[in-house]
């Protein structure tokens, strides 16, 4: 398919690209736009593209109401928490049934990525009542586990999937030159999985950063995570569009950045094993 | 010390029987060569001495010590497999040095042996590399060295050349003949290729459908196959089957003749048939001859001769080298 | 590597995730069934006497549990097509020789990067809004009727704002089967004079087929309790026109404090998302084992 | 040090209060403050259940009044008997302290009162030649929100809320109703939605929003409203009294000069479409640092704090709607004109009889019982439907009916 | 009719020019075989005339037409690819005919068409099943079947065979040569395996980064090559190359010599050395034997011959099969 590349097949492409890049990113566009604006502008029609007045007050005032750096942090906790736990769990899981399977392996998966089709709200007295007598509530470790147990199935599934794909030569080399299975995971599967834990780390990043049912309900200062922090700027009272827009970019920035950074290794992750 | 003995070895999948009752001896030092058709069962024995695969029922001895209990780990084998099977993330170094820091050597012997081995193997500049930056050979050699720098009492191949172009292959077997000479180790080595099979045995196995046909040295199998699967498995180009009246003649079911012990003429002999297909490989010129109520017939002739399809030629075969078979396609010792 | 030992080792392996899931799945669960049978109001606490089935009996004959399941089937079912359908296109449209691919596709994915609730604002407000927000705004400027989106056309709009959320998600997975396509393969059909249609309908889509088989799994798995979206945009109404299964049990539990009643809802959601889940295993569990 | 957390709803006047807390933290230097400050409803959620399971997260929890008689009579309050010998309880407003007490015993200090009233353009009326009584009829504003829209410009009559929920729509249509003869229910709990009264009600609300309110009003709750209104869109809008403060903010607002208000309409039987809702502080029942938390309320709930604001912020920004002395200061009368109006709206409202008829329920917009929040929700996304014209009135209220009885029965309030 | 001329065909990729002005002109139904080692661009010139790849400078003409500028559909040529390129989800029946189908043919002709290609493979029984349901060899069959089917006016070939074992390699090599003598149509193939290109070719294209070394039938390039790559690369095993006074002596700066044809004996020789390998092939025995200043000379002996590593043997190369090079590696011709 090394064929010359006629010109305008590559300008109509770029046209076509580019406009669906647009029309997507432009509801975010929009919203980084309208937290620059004054709450005034915010809802004027005709609406104001980017001749408008610039102010960062918004920030400022988000800044100002609200501990950015502390909801920030708790975020930070609870993604990186909760994953560190999923790994320590998933990965001898993933291990065991990527190399080691039983006629069982596949309903076991299947039945794992069931337990998350439970409506959150449908559990969450009970879940309450006993994170109230555990003394869980609001603490980092409660949502740490939480959040754990939520995206245990999407890790074991993630890196099973990924574990499928090395070679178990490799595997059995190591066994022949005598290492044990807890060497075996450490020495070798580990470090050739590197790209596809990191992909599943970044997934489960993203899925407890954006978590807003859990972390609302069950947090109050202590714990509470950006999700909160956005909960407090949508006022039913007020007008709070444009620092809403404010918080939210701040409640984005940082997974963004990051989702940004290494969308490589998102894009291989994602993909669950449905590409050979 | 290395010898290594089977008794009534089986292994089941599931319910499919892949090894059926197979005994035999590797002797200290022997380089023993698996062959057989693809799906006999030659990785699967092969995997079932390593450890890799519990047997189904039988005795595995390893200089004497029964091993079907043992881990991998503890029958102190070392395996070289078809894909390398290196750890992609680390150095040649430490592809070699694993086996010895897994087994609790101190650094600067597992320093020192890694570096006599990759000495021996030409691997030295290599040593800081990757897998991934090595060409297929050299993978192959850093292979071979993780399983020698362990000094087991057992080699174990499975297809270690397969991946390799012909003309790496060549060296390669030669190296890998060199190796075990001077090793003096015991070596089990699986391959389907006739040429490595030959010319690296001390002794053959040829296995079928998960049992062993003869067992005996390439020379050995070569001139006295001792049934129609052995002799038609050995020898390239095939040998030539005839049955009906040529065979009956002789006394036999089928009568077998290798293609370099047919003689050609083109005024008389045995049988009188027509050149389909004539190869000419420079060196030797094969013929694919069609000979009327005997069928198709392979024969080796010298690199120059110039015949063409569709010319009639006539065929003997030297009577001195023809292997008769009776009606169970064993072979009728005369 | 079939041997006793690793299997065993294997057993033990997997056990602490198996044992905590099943934990984390049986223990709320048998409580909710609990619960479920009791008369339990969070906001009358003491009061709580045992009613057999009279929770299920409710909820199963509450006029908004049909609609409910229908808003909630045709809610995953058409977020489903519209990803997949999106994310094909958009997959094959970022195969193409884009220049500055790279940025075109951060944009792509920028989406699945927004929290729910975030993003269900923005739209609600900045963007659907049929007097001040922008879409109303396009509408006057070529001279038509602004879509009164959340009146007229609620349950879409919903459908709109989760099919955006995901398109990225399936665009990501579809783009990387597209690549994952063997060159030579590619060049047969080239050989063969396949047009670009031929192409796509004969070569393309079967290709992704098992790529299509994931996300509509995971897909399947978060839509079937989108909430955040709904309540933050219309509340589940205008009438009952955007309250799907996962609402109603909200309502239950956090706007009635209806533990009892909840927790049948909850349990009916189980069962019903199990339904799918078998359906939807038989549909696509041979395409996930190739 | 003893640490308070205290649970807040996050509208302006009480963020307003965590930037000044400094004064507080200057009086009482033992004690420390630890805000959570949540959107309405989750706030709501997150309070309920926390008390209701008695977690004891929170030491002072913002509720509505809504919850306050419902949680006192439970016991889950405590009582405020000691917020301090000049902390002048009587001058609460007499509606307020209504509504937030139980068999005389106050349960929340109120923060910020509020009722509903008419916002309306003086250009647009002037135009039209009409002059906004103070005491409007229903008549009267449907007449005029007839004539002032004009919707080719985009300016629509009148915004009243549409989107379903029971503190949404259902907060405006419960009040209005009470003008129109309706109520909830009977003595014996019987929902009332197939009466004449309910069907007037709705009928005039449906067809006034159709003539002259504006697209998409379904959706449309207080802020979607106030957007609307300060960017000119609205003749006349009819919501809670705080919205006064934004309306005329010229900040926020394009029509900040030209707005003007009127007490909310009535039908001439005796009741005026206005609600009484006031943001409190309550301590709940079990809390081991009760003393603090009283401490704190009686300071943010005080006369002190009022002249704080004042002070620190001008007096436009001081929290409206608890003390008669706050509308007796001249200098808050000039700052915010507003101030009469929003006096006489939550005077005239009376939470323990809300309605023409009887009934056994206290709350103007609301009914005082635990299921009112799942039930009105449920009655307010059929109303909604009838407005947006998926469903017509007749069925929207036969629908309501029904729920209202199947809930009803459920809780095992009607027999 | 499917002449193909190639022109000062050209090709760079980025600033590496892969095909260096490639002139060759391939006759209406001749056997066309590409050799040369891994990367010289015997691929890239294949896809060249496929139109798979542009080519930077040159001409193709097929038939007398310079196809430069139409699509690989349109030049009327078929290819097997290495990997075979099936179509994973259809049926070898749908395989086959894809072609067809897309070049609007009827239904029906399409199935008679692909019925008669089917069974000329041997592939009626399996027309219902998946690709992946086949073994590499039945694999292979279709993706000739899906070559032959369109009717082209020429075969393109890259490495069909390497995929698949020795033994299937040796049928499929019959059958492809069959099947075009019977076709009749031209074809070009692309190997690495010098058997492959010395029974298939009717002529040979050694390729060298780039360039063509030679071009001759199989034969002419064994006996006449024109210069040592040619000479090295022909004849498995290798040439033996002498520098230094034995090759002096001839008047050349290098001379060749093939393994069969060195003489060896006990007794006498020109050349007298120690035997270091001795494979023993049934039919063959390899010696490499290292011999004092000239260097290691593999020689192929009869099959029984009994010499063994470490003895002492002599070797006289047969003076008619010399090779004599040049300094610039060119044969000298006498
Ligand atoms: N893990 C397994 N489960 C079930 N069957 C297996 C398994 N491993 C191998 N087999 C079967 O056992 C038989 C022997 O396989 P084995 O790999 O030993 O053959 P082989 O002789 O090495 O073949 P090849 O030359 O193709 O490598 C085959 O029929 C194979 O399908
Ligand atoms: N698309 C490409 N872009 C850049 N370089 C290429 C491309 N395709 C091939 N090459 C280079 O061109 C040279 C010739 O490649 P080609 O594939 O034709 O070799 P080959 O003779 O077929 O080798 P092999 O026997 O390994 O298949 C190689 O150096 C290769 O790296
Ligand atoms: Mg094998
Ligand atoms: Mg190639």
């Amino acid at each position: 398919m090394a064929r010359r590349i006629t010109t305008t097949r590559r300008i109509t492409a770029t046209a076509g690209g580019w406009l669906a890049g647009f029309i997507i990113f432009f509801p975010i566009l929009w919203m980084v736009l309208t937290s620059f604006k004054t709450e005034l502008d915010a809802f004027s029609t005709p609406p104001q593209f980017l001749f408008f007045h610039w102010t960062t007050e918004n920030y400022g005032i988000v800044q100002h109401r609200s501990d950015y750096i502390h909801h920030a942090m708790n975020s930070i906790i609870l993604a990186l928490g909760s994953t560190a736990l999923g790994l320590l769990i998933g990965i001898p899981a993933a291990w065991a049934m990527a190399f080691a399977p039983t006629k069982r392996t596949r309903s076991t998966l299947l039945w794992m990525l069931s337990t998350k089709m439970m409506p959150p709200v449908g559990v969450l007295v009970p879940i309450y009542l006993i994170y109230r007598d555990t003394g869980l509530l609001d603490t980092h470790g409660g949502l740490i586990f939480i959040e754990f147990m939520a995206n245990l199935p999407i890790i074991v599934w993630m890196l099973y999937t990924y574990f499928k794909e090395i070679p178990k030569d490799i595997l059995e080399a190591a066994r022949m030159d005598g290492a044990t299975i807890g060497k075996e995971l450490l020495y070798v599967l580990t470090p050739m999985a590197i790209p596809g834990i990191a992909s599943t780390v970044l997934l489960n990043i993203i899925l407890a950063w954006n978590e807003a049912f859990w972390t609302l309900n069950l947090t109050t200062v202590n714990a509470a995570p950006l999700t909160v922090f956005i909960a407090s700027y949508s006022s039913p009272e007020g007008l709070f569009w444009a620092k809403l827009s404010a918080a939210s970019t701040l409640a984005i920035a940082p997974i963004m950045v990051l989702g940004w950074f290494s969308q490589k290794q998102l894009v291989r992750g994602l993909t669950f094993g449905a590409v050979k | 010390m290395g010898k290594i003995e089977l008794v009534g070895v089986e292994k089941t999948f599931g319910s499919v029987n892949v090894i059926k009752d197979v005994d035999l001896t590797v002797e200290d030092g022997e380089f023993v060569v698996f062959v057989g058709p693809s799906g006999c069962g030659k990785s699967t024995l092969l995997r079932l001495i390593a450890g890799l695969e519990d047997v189904t029922r039988g005795i595995i001895r390893i200089d004497g010590l029964n091993v079907v209990d043992l881990p991998p780990a503890k029958r102190g084998l070392s395996m070289v497999f078809q894909s390398y099977a290196l750890y992609p993330h680390m150095s040649v170094r430490s592809n070699i040095g694993f086996g010895l820091k897994m087994a609790g050597m101190p650094k600067a012997e597992i320093a020192q042996k890694v570096e006599a081995a990759a000495a021996v193997l030409n691997l030295t500049p290599y040593l800081d590399r990757r897998p991934g930056q090595l060409s297929g050979g050299q993978r192959q050699r850093v292979a071979i060295g993780r399983a020698i720098v362990r000094e087991p009492k057992a080699f174990l191949f499975d297809e270690p050349l397969s991946n390799l172009d012909a003309a790496l292959r060549v060296n390669m077997r030669l190296e890998i003949a060199r190796l075990q000479n001077s090793l003096g180790t015991t070596a089990i080595y699986v391959t389907h290729d006739q040429i490595e099979a030959m010319t690296l045995a001390d002794k053959i196995v040829v296995l079928n459908a998960g049992q062993i046909e003869q067992v005996g040295s390439p020379l050995e199998l070569y001139e006295h196959p001792q049934n129609l699967f052995v002799a038609g498995f050995i020898g390239s180009p095939k040998m030539n089957f005839v049955t009906g009246a040529a065979a009956e003649k002789r006394g036999a079911t089928t009568i077998g003749i290798r293609p370099e012990h047919v003689a050609t003429s083109q005024t008389s002999g045995e049988w009188d048939g027509v050149v389909s297909v004539a190869e000419h490989v420079g060196s030797d010129t094969f013929l694919y001859v069609t000979v009327p109520e005997i069928g198709d017939i392979t024969v080796r002739a010298v690199g120059e001769l110039a015949l063409k399809p569709g010319e009639r030629v006539f065929l003997t075969p030297d009577s001195t080298h023809i292997h008769r078979f009776d009606r169970d396609g064993k072979v009728i010792v005369q | 590597m079939a041997t006793k030992q690793s299997t065993t080792l294997g057993r033990i392996l997997s056990a602490p995730s198996i044992i905590l899931l099943f934990l984390w799945m049986i223990v709320p669960l048998a409580m909710t069934i609990w619960f479920s049978l009791l008369r339990y109001n969070l906001l009358d606490p003491g009061q709580e006497s045992f009613v057999g089935l009279l929770n299920y009996q409710y909820f199963l004959t509450d006029p908004a549990f049909f609609t409910a399941l229908f808003n909630t089937l045709i809610l995953v079912g058409s977020v489903l097509v519209i990803t997949v359908v999106g994310g094909v296109l958009l997959a094959l449209l970022m195969d193409q020789p884009i220049l500055g691919r790279g940025i075109v596709r951060l944009m792509v994915i920028a989406p699945f990067f927004v929290m729910p609730t975030v993003s269900a604002l923005v739209w609600k407000n900045l963007l659907m809004h049929p007097v001040s927000g922008l879409f109303a705004w396009i509408a006057t400027l070529i001279g038509v009727q602004p879509i009164d989106w959340f009146t007229n056309v609620p349950l879409f709009s919903i459908i709109l704002i989760v099919a955006w959320q995901w398109l990225p998600f399936a665009t990501l997975i579809l783009l990387t089967a597209l690549q994952s396509m063997d060159e030579e393969q590619k060049e047969a059909a080239e050989m063969d004079g396949t047009p670009a249609l031929s192409f796509f309908i004969y070569m393309t889509l079967p290709h992704l087929a098992r790529a299509i088989t994931v996300v509509i799994l995971i897909e399947t798995i978060f839509l079937l309790s989108v909430f955040a979206e709904i309540f933050v945009t219309t509340g589940g109404g205008p009438g009952l026109q955007t309250t799907n299964i996962a609402f109603l049990v909200y309502a239950q539990a956090l706007l009635q404090y209806d533990v009892g009643g909840a927790s049948a809802g909850g349990i009916v959601a189980v069962v019903l998302a199990n339904i799918v889940a078998i359906f939807l295993v038989r549909l696509i569990g041979k395409n996930l084992d190739a | 040090a003893t640490k308070l957390t205290i649970a807040t709803v996050n509208n302006g006047d009480m963020v307003r209060m965590q930037s000044l807390t400094d004064d507080f933290k200057a009086k009482n230097p033992d004690i420390d403050l630890e805000w959570v400050t949540l959107e309405e409803n989750t706030l709501r959620q997150k309070v309920t259940t926390d008390i209701a399971t008695k977690a004891g997260q929170f030491d002072v929890l913002t509720i509505g009044t809504y919850e306050v008689p419902i949680w006192a009579k439970k016991g889950w309050l405590v009582p405020l008997d000691n917020l301090g010998a000049n902390y002048d309880v009587d001058d609460l407003l007499p509606p307020i302290r209504a509504g937030l007490s139980l068999d005389g015993k106050l349960y929340a200090a109120p923060f910020y009162g509020e009722s509903s009233m008419v916002m309306y353009r003086k250009d647009l009326f002037d135009k039209a030649g009409l002059k906004m009584p103070e005491q409007p009829t229903w008549d009267f504003i449907a007449d005029a929100a007839k004539k002032i829209t004009d919707k080719d410009n985009g300016v629509y009559g009148i915004c009243l809320r549409g989107k379903a929920g029971w503190g949404e729509n259902m907060a405006f249509l419960t009040a209005m109703s009470n003008s129109f003869g309706a109520r909830w229910f009977d003595e014996k709990w019987q929902p009332q939605f197939d009466q004449p009264e309910w069907k007037n009600t709705l009928n005039f609300y449906v067809n006034l929003m159709k003539e002259a309110g504006p697209p998409g009003a379904a959706s449309n709750g207080f802020n979607e409203n106030l957007a609307l209104f300060n960017s000119g869109k609205c003749g006349m809008w009819i919501d809670a009294t705080v919205a006064a403060s934004f309306v005329t903010n010229p900040k926020d607002s394009k029509v900040a000069d030209k707005v003007g208000f009127a007490l909310a309409p009535n039908n001439g039987l005796g009741k005026n479409a206005n609600w009484l809702w006031a943001w409190s502080l309550a301590v709940p029942a079990g809390s081991k640092k009760a003393d603090a938390a009283e401490k704190f309320i009686s300071w943010a709930t005080s006369k002190d704090y009022l002249n704080l604001v004042a002070s620190k912020e001008g007096w436009a920004n001081v929290p409206p709607g608890t003390r008669a002395s706050l509308y007796a200061n001249p200098e808050y009368q000039k700052a915010a004109p507003f101030a009469k109006m929003t006096l006489d709206s939550i005077n005239s409202a009376d939470p323990d009889h809300p309605t023409v008829k009887p009934v056994p329920y206290t709350g103007v917009q609301f009914v005082a019982i635990p299921e009112f929040q799942g039930l009105g929700t449920a009655v307010g996304q059929q109303f909604s439907a009838a407005l947006a014209g998926s469903s017509t009135v007749d069925a929207a209220l036969a629908a309501a009916q029904a729920t209202a009885t199947r809930e009803m029965t459920k809780a095992g309030y009607i027999k």
